[in-house]
């Protein structure tokens, strides 16, 4: 919580050319036609900062949508298999909710949970994290609930946290963090104590320690197929959500060579569990819909030590359906 | 909305229906869509401009119809959705009871696709302006810039399918994008793999679609999709006649013919 | 997909541009025809690669994407004239089709200088052979579809 | 069951030097078989001697097999790995992978990453009888386990095989059911389901539960391991329970669908286990703690 520096709100812009120069590729909450999205930002006055949340996730700088994980060539009956390149493509996620920060958390969880993944893993290297602390919330934001919080410093390098008079106290946090700082020091000053805008107030409404308790026993309880009964099993929310990993492998390619691809898949998708024989063991919506809460606040919990969900909300404001992550856990909460 | 919840409760009391299926607020800014299944239920439900969803999509849904007989509340494109469902024999005559909403300040039961075709014929089927002007505006682009404004909006598409799960007529079982053999369309949600997925989506619902434009405004990251569909179905109309959703009788634009359809491109 | 890297742009040697065309033709009026044209020896461009299908209405539109995603120029897509279908009507149904998807076509900003339909019957092998040449000449003039080709590989890291 | 909570730790090597856990082995076909309609057995060498000689696995394990183009496919390894140089997998064409791995022929290049998931335990079968129940493609599974034993045959005790299919023609192996079928120290029950038998059909016509119910196996001692497609498991168990066997006397395999085979890609997670990691091999006591999502 005790800030390292000081940064002034006009002091973004040479921290911005700092970062460029540097050679980083500077990737965080931008508005356009009305909505928030992430994407790359070249100047702090195009940083969306008015405590919108994006609709996307900033994982696709470690998880990207379709990335390589493998290219071959054909030569007659031979065939030459090739592993891509390492990525090399130094980014800073500015700006990022602290959410957003710890959701890198959970996905490292999952991806190198017995084997590390070296894709992920790779970009996650040459990413820094700068979160802003929320001083914003609205209904569908519950992190409070999971652990988390408005100006939570877990995941990021630097925590910025917003002052009343404009510019940010600056929780230094790791060497990467540090790294960064070093681009610009001149413009890093020490605190002088301003006073912080104060966080934003999340009220969970649920205690998420009732959730993980009730899950193992309501398995087979109707509650699934009540609350899925609008869904309409797109993947919006697991592609918009920060700790979704579940991933496809396609191949993509011609007589002479291919590229073998890692892309992102849901498990709210029909085919995801389809066997080629036309039996699927998740067949109905609500099963599909009870696995995406299973994995999230049991299996993951029970198995890899963590949540797979951060509370940020993003899966309730994307959903076509207003299908209300908070809604559900709560109602799962409170049942018996 | 009084007379809508009456209604609604009036059919489920008397065991009409055993569903209605809805709209209902959870808060201020927020609609969707709500399955009442008892009379108290019915208080929840709400019809207002913030209504968008096209209900009829969940009339194919395998988990809202074993609720059993449903009622619905339907706007004129949800209407109009029921009836290309029952063209294309996805819904019968007297299966869904619909409570037509609309301008007309009366909610109207219409017990069967021939009551809902009757309706629909005293209401004007037209593109919303706002739509009508972005289609002319994106039509009278020199043709680059038209394929580099559609090569950024589907660049961003994630094919997280919230498009093809919303649209009352995407309730193929086995959607030719989930099929792999041959893998016609790429899975992966690259530049190539969502402009040839949003083509074939385009075309596979031209003539059948309603227009309603769900789709676009399913979209989780903002992409008018629904341009796409209400071009195709414009270009059906214009030259065959045909509209998605104008009645019962299967007709499909696309399955038929005319020896006299007018062409000026083919040498 | 990724772009071949080995893909050189075909030359006749003399360093001009030779486009590829790939041709959907029915199998009994274009094909017949085309067949007709080598027989009477009539000499059009080597840039086509004939693709058989058993009738104009098989011909799925997808077939033309996948022909640009695999590198074609430009696409010829003919058939019986109308009221000559071997199978009566598939025909007219490709008409109807070929009206929505190019008009799609052109709203999605896709160059239909590179799409060409035509009616082609098996008695007219001349036809044919200009219809080849017109179209090869049109798509040597474009040059490459750059624009198609740059989608692949983009969006993937 | 397998598979204690791993808690999340920084990964311990450099990233430039982590391995791409997705990059395949090059395996070229030595040997194609027909088994039965549309089920075909390749024989696979490693086409780098080395890393066929690093290679190593047990018995139960499966891999990802990949059609270069078409993509990857999960079966388990069928040969036992008490044979060495070579390992084997047989596969019926039902998708785009397997249909493309159908069209391949020997000297053909294949693709194979694995072994994945956990394995028979039958170091802790030693002086046990065994009962191995397979039904039509499930074969494959229990083969390499069935020739583990039979290749360390003096390690246990009665080793009894019960085989059925729908029709003779659905039978696969059938050279190897011949030599079983002569072996002294094992016996050997096949059957077809009524109707599937040819004229000069001797082995048995009948449902597979009716012929372990007529066999009777003792379950004293003994470890039943049952594979098979869902009908034939759901109603050989009870015939089992009935003949004594304890849960934790009987193994099964599961078979969801997988696209990594490392625990990430999501498909094969069925409540607490992932199939691919904490499977493909359960006990009947273990698979009644999931749910019957498989």
């Amino acid at each position: 919580m005790s800030a390292d520096f000081q940064l002034a709100e006009g002091s973004l812009d040479a921290l911005f050319a700092a970062m460029t120069a540097a050679g980083r590729r500077i990737v965080g909450p931008r508005a356009s036609d009305g909505r928030v999205e992430i994407g790359e930002v070249r100047s702090a006055g195009e940083l969306a900062r008015d405590g919108r949340h994006s609709v996307a996730s900033a994982k696709v700088a470690a998880f990207p949508r379709v990335e390589k994980i493998l290219s071959y060539r054909a030569e007659g009956r031979e065939l030459a298999v090739e592993d891509p390149a390492l990525p090399a493509r130094p980014t800073v996620l500015f700006g990022l909710t602290p959410c957003e920060a710890r959701g890198f958390g959970a996905l490292s969880a999952i991806l190198n949970w017995g084997t590390p993944d070296r894709f992920f893993n790779a970009r996650l290297e040459q990413t820094t994290v700068v979160a802003i602390a929320c001083t914003r919330s609205d209904e569908a934001c519950f992190c409070t609930a999971v652990g988390g919080g408005p100006d939570h410093p877990g995941g990021s390098d630097l925590l910025l946290h917003p002052l009343t008079g404009g510019g940010y106290e600056v929780e230094v946090l790791t060497e990467k963090g540090r790294a960064l700082v070093a681009l610009a020091a001149d413009r890093f000053q020490p605190p002088e104590g301003t006073a912080r805008t104060a966080p934003a107030q999340v009220e969970a409404g649920f205690q998420m320690a009732e959730v993980t308790a009730k899950l193992p026993r309501r398995f087979d309880e109707p509650i699934w197929t009540e609350q899925s009964l609008r869904c309409l099993g797109c993947g919006a929310c697991a592609y918009v959500c920060p700790t979704c990993a579940c991933f496809d492998i396609q191949d993509e390619a011609d007589a002479r060579g291919g590229v073998r691809l890692r892309c992102w898949d849901s498990c709210a998708f029909r085919i995801f569990t389809l066997h080629a024989s036309g039996h699927n063991p998740r067949e109905k919506q609500g099963e599909r819909w009870r696995q995406r809460l299973y994995h999230k606040f049991s299996y993951m919990p029970e198995r890899l030590g963590v949540l797979g969900c951060v509370g940020c909300g993003k899966c309730s404001r994307a959903c076509p359906v207003d299908m209300d992550l908070k809604e559900h856990l709560t109602e799962i909460a409170k049942g018996s | 909305m009084d007379e809508l919840r009456d209604k609604a409760r009036e059919l489920l009391q008397a065991g009409t229906v055993k569903v209605v299926i809805g709209h209902a607020a959870p808060s201020a800014g927020r609609r969707r869509p709500v399955f009442v299944r008892t009379p108290a239920d019915a208080a929840r439900l709400v019809h207002d401009e913030g209504c968008w969803h096209n209900l009829a999509t969940y009339l194919t849904r395998p988990q809202v119809r074993r609720l059993g007989k449903p009622a619905i509340v339907a706007s004129p494109q949800v209407l109009r959705a029921m009836l290309q469902l029952g063209a294309e024999r996805q819904l019968a005559e007297d299966e869904a009871v619909a409570l037509a909403v609309g301008n007309a300040s009366s909610i109207r039961v219409l017990p069967t696709l021939s009551a809902v075709e009757e309706h629909l014929a005293t209401v004007p089927d037209e593109l919303g302006a706002a739509e009508r002007a972005e289609l002319e505006r994106l039509s009278a682009l020199p043709p680059a810039e038209r394929r580099a404004f559609w090569e950024e909006q589907l660049g961003r598409c994630l094919k997280c399918y919230a498009c093809r799960a919303s649209c009352p007529m995407c309730y193929c079982e086995r959607c030719t994008m989930d099929c792999n053999r041959p893998q016609w369309v790429p899975v992966a949600s690259h530049a190539l793999g969502n402009l040839e997925y949003h083509l074939v989506r385009a075309m596979h619902l031209a003539g059948r679609c309603v227009q309603c434009g769900t789709c676009g405004k399913a979209c989780p990251v903002g992409i008018p999709v629904h341009l796409l569909t209400l071009f195709a179905e414009g270009t059906v109309r214009r030259h065959f006649g045909q509209r998605g959703g104008a009645s019962a009788r299967p007709e499909y634009a696309l399955s038929t013919f005319r020896p006299d359809d007018k062409e000026t491109f083919i040498r | 997909m990724e772009p071949t890297p080995t893909r050189a742009e075909p030359s006749n040697g003399t360093g001009t541009f030779q486009p590829k065309i790939t041709a959907f033709v029915c199998n009994w009026c274009t094909y017949a025809g085309a067949d007709l044209t080598g027989t009477s020896r009539i000499k059009y461009q080597s840039n086509v690669r004939v693709i058989r299908l058993p009738c104009t209405g098989r011909i799925d539109f997808m077939l033309l994407l996948k022909a640009f995603a695999r590198g074609s120029d430009g696409i010829i897509v003919s058939g019986c004239h109308p009221n000559d279908c071997h199978y009566t009507s598939g025909n007219y149904h490709a008409r109807r089709r070929w009206i929505v998807f190019r008009d799609l076509l052109e709203f999605t900003g896709i160059d239909l200088r590179r799409v060409t339909f035509a009616w082609v019957s098996a008695a007219e092998g001349a036809k044919w052979a200009e219809l080849v040449d017109e179209v090869t000449n049109r798509v040597r003039e474009l040059g490459p579809y750059r624009e198609y080709q740059a989608l692949l590989g983009a969006g993937i890291e | 069951m397998a598979g204690a909570t791993v808690r999340a730790t920084e990964a311990p090597v450099p990233v430039a030097a982590q391995a791409n856990v997705f990059r395949p082995y090059r395996m070229r076909i030595a040997q194609a078989t027909d088994e039965a309609p549309g089920v075909r057995t390749f024989r696979l060498e490693f086409v780098d001697p080395g890393e066929g000689a690093a290679f190593s696995f047990r018995t139960g394990q499966f891999g990802l097999y990949s059609a270069f183009g078409a993509g990857e496919s999960t079966f388990c390894i069928a040969s036992p790995p008490t044979r060495q140089g070579y390992i084997e997998c047989t596969f019926r064409e039902m998708g785009r992978v397997t249909s493309a791995l159908a069209d391949c022929e020997v000297g053909d290049l294949i693709g194979f990453r694995g072994p994945y998931g956990n394995t028979f335990p039958i170091d802790h079968w030693k002086g046990k009888s065994l009962l191995f129940v397979a039904g039509g493609i499930a074969l494959p599974p229990l083969r390499s386990v069935i020739w583990n034993c039979l290749d360390l045959r003096d390690l246990f005790r009665d080793v009894t095989v019960v085989y059925g299919a729908r029709t003779v023609n659905d039978l696969v192996y059938k050279r190897e059911l011949s030599e079983w079928g002569e072996r002294k120290d094992m016996k050997l029950l096949v059957t077809v389901d009524p109707g599937g038998e040819t004229p000069d059909w001797k082995g048995k016509i009948g449902f597979v539960p009716h012929v372990v119910e007529a066999l009777a196996p003792p379950s004293e001692n003994t470890v039943a391991v049952v594979c098979g497609p869902p009908i034939m498991i759901k109603l050989t168990l009870p015939v089992l329970s009935g003949l004594g066997f304890e849960k934790d006397a009987i193994y099964t395999t599961l078979e969801n669908r997988m696209k990594c085979g490392l625990g990430k890609c999501g498909r094969c997670n069925t409540g607490r286990s992932y199939v691919c990691k904490d499977g493909p091999v359960y006990t009947l006591s273990e698979l009644e703690e999931l749910p019957a999502e498989y």
